[in-house]
């Protein structure tokens, strides 16, 4: 056994949030070099950017980035019942399944999407790469968050008023993986829509 | 007299020591890591040396001489210099100095050790499976489209190695956070635990984009696509920019904890209280901070915006300010005390005399115009070797001795403790300043082969890194000899005033038998003695 | 061998005169921050009889002190370096003779502007301003002559360049700088400064190829340009006379027709379309290399 | 129910961004998209993440990230804001 290098359950949970922020922190950064890209080759090549951007499929882009913020207030819902001490397998059941839906409308999208890949040329695979390579990263982390989600709720029953700085601190990786989709969804499927 | 279990007697198995939660067993196995990356490390430096002997390539084959210099650079700075100071002493004093049990999070702790030598293994089998040549800067194009070598699987093991750099330093900034003593405000602490701290942060802030930018190149190499290619409209620099927002704080990771190391050894052995303490703190709080503004000058002539160039260096001089400050103030710590010359203290004047020289030479580099000239030339290796190496390497070993009483329990031998630091400062010295002045002379770095008039100097430098060498041997030698035979060492050899020295050598497994209650700053050392 | 290296370029002297008066100021400081750290640990050595009473924990006015000279003069340095730093790239275009080099694993390939080119050798005439236009045809290098004290990488998919004006015959070495795969320490060569005269003649001797612009000349025909840009139907720009000109293009901007200019019409016709005309030219990227290119432009400067 | 209204918000906020994109504002279009997510990421980190009620060390821990980031693009822009390139021709080795 590990030395518990607290005095008590509250201070642990301190240590827990701010450890999870400061994650988080980490995590924005590991994005970083992504986002600028993005900003970079978004600047360099503009038409070709809009041009790539017009087979993604907004309708199901949009579906899921409901979904997706759904998924956070269900979430929200459990991390607020953990404090209350409710019960809270239902929005943790609800949180989880909203992420498996939007995994599968992405992969679905991958699908539909290869064929365009395929015929692009020049900085419209820069978008494509980009494309990919950030929203794989963002499904990688849902899937992680979706893991997650689920051994909390196997483990459902030990949290409650007094001890429930699990749940908090899945809560905020949850909301921030969402807060990463918020970003993508824009930069992928808006591009100049009316004149696609 | 009661005996209570030391940290080190709890339990004898090689399982005892791999499955050990306790932050000072953690750290110990950081240790004999690191040690092992560093004498890997050194011996590609020999090999270069070796070569660099003469100025035809007659020793190593011109592939096998960039491998060697890759290895170097990749083994030296990311699995020796990075962890050295945090994840050894940082591991084995932050909370010893904070009055703590342990870190905030012990199976994190020991979890970053295994993502450490996971890394360390990927990296090897890279060496084995025939090495990379790519320089530790995997510029692109070069590293995505033009070597062959195995970029992708030191990438990877780089990659991976940052992952266990972020979890200690999360582990560090919640520790000194949360679990600071009864009474230990924040300018309590000692500079150690402020030099830790920020370079925690910087581990946390810079490491990720580090992390991403490699995978980008690894990808780019998979995929044949990828952003920094100018075919497809990407850009080469654009990799620089998004590296060395990385890497120029990482310079900062590595000497940061060696300030706070000269920090508390100073004061200890001129028996005084550090001079301007809360300077040097914010000093360290400022370098951390500013050290993340200056990457582009690295970029001088890259192709860079000669505007942006010109931002990049004004804020190069500003960093240098904070470092100034703290040489002054470790100067100004030896006015009116009283001066033991201990092999601790021999190697922390070392430090300050060799990080001033490095520290006066980067402001050459900092000079726009000097700058064209003198980049990529030997005078910028021989500029970061007095960083990391009369720096942060030289500090290390002054921590390991100064501490060793508190990890081993035993004293090291005094005389030749010593001998081992003045060794080390003058082969140093004969190594690398003839660098400088190869670098003025227009030497290039990265080369196997030079023109012959540069001879004389790198003679002087390759007989400098043989007395290196032994500089660096002796203290293997001793420091093990000492673990069996060294006198035992009681809880405070030197009479300091840290936490750290108020509890038996080597600490209990929860490190206070009771919870230590501070009253007063860092440093109340007493006047004379 | 000497111990000062020596100084062939204007840019040289400049920058030798900041290097050198930097190392008198940090080797004073260094110096003065050594001599005083002996004195204090001779003087209080353990056991030593000196005075040590009230030593000062903290004396805020030393320490803003010596937080704000360093400041002050660090301005001043970095000033100094920047604005000879600006003469590498912005000094006056006006008489500068453009060499164009380019990078290769492992060589430098170097063409002057009557098409003479040499390989790992840049002759260059004493006196006169020169502007090298770099690029790579794989990975970044460096053009690294120390005794000019110049250094530019050349960068894939895009010309960098740098001015500056030999001012000593000789012989230099040229090296590239910046690692470039396995014979990187193999990559250079010399730089040889002659006389003007000599170099005219040196520059005439020996050239098999026809001028640049004659190149360019026979490209602008083959690669089909003449056949709309000159007394065409198609609706093309007619390009005599336009090195130099200002452009009015269709969304309003203007710009000069510069060398850069006219290497982006080519690679990138759509970018900078001219007001009144159509968008039809198709790019060139990939059909022309760098050397054909300068060919192009060369032409194009010279017909007027 | 603050958690249903700000869930409603970013449903609002969702519907606002994906309407703007079918109009031509030139670069207005960008703007708005980026502004609406930066909204959005507010109103999660504010109410879903809890910094309204969360100490000063979780908001500067927060506030660090999105400054450092802003170091990333800002320093990096005074390079690409001001670099005047001219494109040469580079082959990719293995087309």
């Amino acid at each position: 056994m590990p030395t518990i290098p607290f005095d008590s359950r509250l201070e642990r949970r301190e240590a827990a949030l701010l450890a999870m922020w400061a994650f988080l922190v980490t995590e924005a950064l590991f994005f970083g070099p992504l986002f600028f890209g993005y900003v970079h080759g978004r600047i360099a090549n503009p038409a070709a950017f809009v041009s790539a951007s017009h087979p993604m499929h907004v309708v199901l882009g949009t579906l899921n980035t409901a979904l997706l913020m759904t998924s956070s207030l269900t979430m929200a819902l459990a991390v607020r019942g953990a404090q209350q001490g409710k019960a809270i397998r239902l929005w943790l059941a609800l949180t989880a399944l909203l992420g498996l839906a939007f995994l599968g409308i992405k992969a679905s999208e991958y699908w539909m999407e290869s064929s365009e890949v395929a015929k692009a040329s020049g900085a419209e695979l820069t978008f494509y790469f980009l494309y990919f390579a950030m929203t794989g990263l963002h499904a990688l982390h849902l899937t992680i968050g979706i893991g997650v989600v689920a051994w909390l709720w196997r483990h459902a029953a030990r949290f409650g008023r007094e001890y429930h700085a699990p749940v908090e601190v899945s809560g905020l990786y949850w909301h921030f993986v969402d807060v990463v989709w918020v970003f993508l969804y824009p930069m992928f499927y808006l591009l100049e829509r009316y004149n696609a | 007299m009661v005996t209570v279990t030391n940290y080190l007697s709890d339990g004898f198995t090689l399982r005892s020591w791999l499955t050990t939660h306790d932050h000072k067993r953690i750290a110990v196995l950081y240790m004999v890591a690191i040690t092992a990356f560093f004498f890997l490390g050194g011996a590609a430096a020999t090999m270069i040396r070796l070569e660099l002997a003469t100025p035809q390539g007659d020793l190593v084959s011109a592939d096998t001489y960039n491998k060697l210099f890759t290895v170097h650079g990749v083994v030296m700075v990311w699995f020796f210099l990075i962890p050295s100071i945090p994840a050894v002493l940082g591991n084995f004093l932050v909370p010893l100095m904070i009055g703590a049990k342990d870190m905030a999070f012990p199976r994190l702790n020991l979890a970053s050790w295994y993502v450490y030598v996971l890394g360390g293994l990927f990296t090897v089998a890279a060496l084995v499976a025939g090495g990379v040549d790519t320089g530790w800067t995997f510029y692109t194009p070069y590293s995505t489209r033009f070597t062959d070598s195995n970029v992708i699987l030191v990438i990877l093991g780089v990659f991976i190695v940052g992952f266990s750099s972020i979890l200690t330093g999360l582990n560090i900034i919640v520790t000194v956070h949360k679990l600071r003593a009864p009474g230990l405000g924040w300018f309590r602490l000692p500079l150690f635990i402020w030099a830790n701290y920020a370079t925690s942060l910087i581990l946390l802030l810079a490491t990720p984009v580090l992390a991403m930018t490699l995978v980008l190149v690894a990808l780019e190499r998979f995929t044949g696509i990828g952003i920094f290619d100018p075919a497809l409209g990407g850009d080469p620099l654009l990799f620089q920019h998004l590296f060395w927002f990385y890497s120029h704080p990482a310079v900062y990771i590595m000497i940061l904890p060696a300030m706070g190391v000269a920090s508390e050894i100073i004061p200890c052995f001129a028996r005084r209280t550090v001079f301007g303490y809360r300077f040097m703190a914010y000093a360290i709080l400022g370098i951390a901070t500013l050290g993340f503004l200056v990457w582009g000058h690295h970029m001088f002539v890259s192709g860079q915006s000669m505007y942006a160039g010109m931002v990049f260096s004004m804020l190069s001089f500003l960093v240098a300010i904070p470092s100034a400050i703290k040489v002054f103030n470790w100067t100004a710590t030896l006015y009116k005390g009283s001066i033991f010359f201990s092999a601790p203290m021999l190697y922390a004047l070392g430090f300050v005399g060799l990080f001033t020289i490095g520290g006066l030479t980067g402001l050459f580099l900092a000079s726009l115009a000097l700058d064209v000239h003198l980049t990529d030339t030997y005078f910028v290796v021989a500029h970061f070797h007095y960083i990391m190496v009369g720096g942060s390497v030289m500090m290390y070993l002054g921590a390991l001795h100064f501490w060793w009483p508190k990890i081993s329990g035993r004293m090291y031998p005094e005389m030749l403790g010593r001998i081992a630091a003045l060794t080390l400062f003058l082969g140093f010295n004969l190594t690398f300043f003839p660098q400088y002045l190869l670098g003025w002379l227009g030497m290039p770095r990265r080369y196997h082969e030079y023109p012959p008039e540069f001879q004389l100097l790198n003679l002087f430098s390759s007989a400098g890194a043989a007395v290196l060498a032994v500089g660096y041997l002796l203290p293997l030698g001793y420091l093990g000899w000492s673990l069996f035979f060294g006198k035992r060492a009681p809880a405070n050899p030197w009479g300091a005033t840290g936490l750290e020295w108020q509890t038996p050598s080597p600490p209990p497994k929860h490190n206070f038998e009771e919870q230590p209650v501070v009253t007063r700053g860092p440093y109340a050392y007493d006047p004379v003695r | 061998m000497s111990w000062l290296p020596v100084e062939a370029s204007d840019i040289a002297a400049r920058v030798d005169l900041l290097f050198y008066s930097m190392v008198a100021l940090t080797g004073l400081v260094a110096i003065g921050l050594f001599v005083l750290m002996v004195v204090f640990c001779v003087r209080y050595r353990a056991g030593s009889s000196a005075d040590r009473t009230n030593p000062p924990p903290r004396k805020k006015w030393l320490e803003l002190g010596w937080t704000f000279t360093p400041l002050a003069i660090f301005l001043g340095i970095f000033v100094w370096a920047a604005v000879v730093y600006a003469a590498f790239y912005a000094g006056p275009a006006g008489n500068a003779m453009t060499v164009f080099v380019v990078g290769k694993q492992w060589m430098w390939k170097v063409e002057h502007a009557n098409g003479r080119r040499e390989i790992d050798e840049l002759h260059l005439p004493l006196g006169q301003p020169v502007r090298l236009v770099l690029s790579t045809e794989d990975v970044i290098h460096s053009f690294y002559v120390p005794a000019f004290r110049i250094k530019q990488d050349a960068v894939p998919g895009r010309y960098t360049s740098i001015r500056f004006t030999p001012t000593r015959e000789g012989e230099y070495w040229l090296h590239c700088a910046e690692y470039c795969g396995t014979d990187h320490a193999r990559m250079g060569g010399k730089v040889v400064v002659m006389a003007a005269a000599e170099f005219s003649r040196w520059l005439q001797a020996g050239n098999e190829n026809r001028s640049l612009a004659a190149q360019g000349f026979e490209l602008f025909r083959r690669l089909g340009c003449s056949g709309c840009h000159v007394d065409s139907t198609v609706h093309a720009p007619d390009l005599r006379g336009v090195f130099g000109r200002v452009v009015h293009l269709s969304d309003g901007r203007t710009l000069q027709a510069d060398e850069a200019y006219l290497r982006d019409s080519i690679l990138l016709p759509k970018r900078d379309v001219v007001a009144g005309y159509e968008p039809i030219m198709p790019s060139f990227q990939g059909q022309v290399d760098e050397g054909q290119l300068n060919a192009l432009v060369t032409y194009l400067k010279e017909n007027r | 129910m603050t958690y249903v209204l700000t869930w409603l918000a970013l449903m609002i906020l969702l519907a606002l961004t994906c309407a703007s994109s079918y109009f031509p504002m030139g670069p207005w279009n960008t703007i708005a998209n980026m502004g609406i997510s930066c909204a959005k990421a507010l109103l999660i980190a504010i109410f879903f993440m809890h910094l309204k009620n969360a100490g000063a060390l979780l908001r500067i821990a927060a506030f660090t990230g999105l400054v450092f980031l802003a170091i990333l693009f800002g320093l990096s822009w005074t390079d690409y804001a001001t670099r005047q390139i001219s494109p040469a021709p580079w082959q990719d080795p293995a087309a």
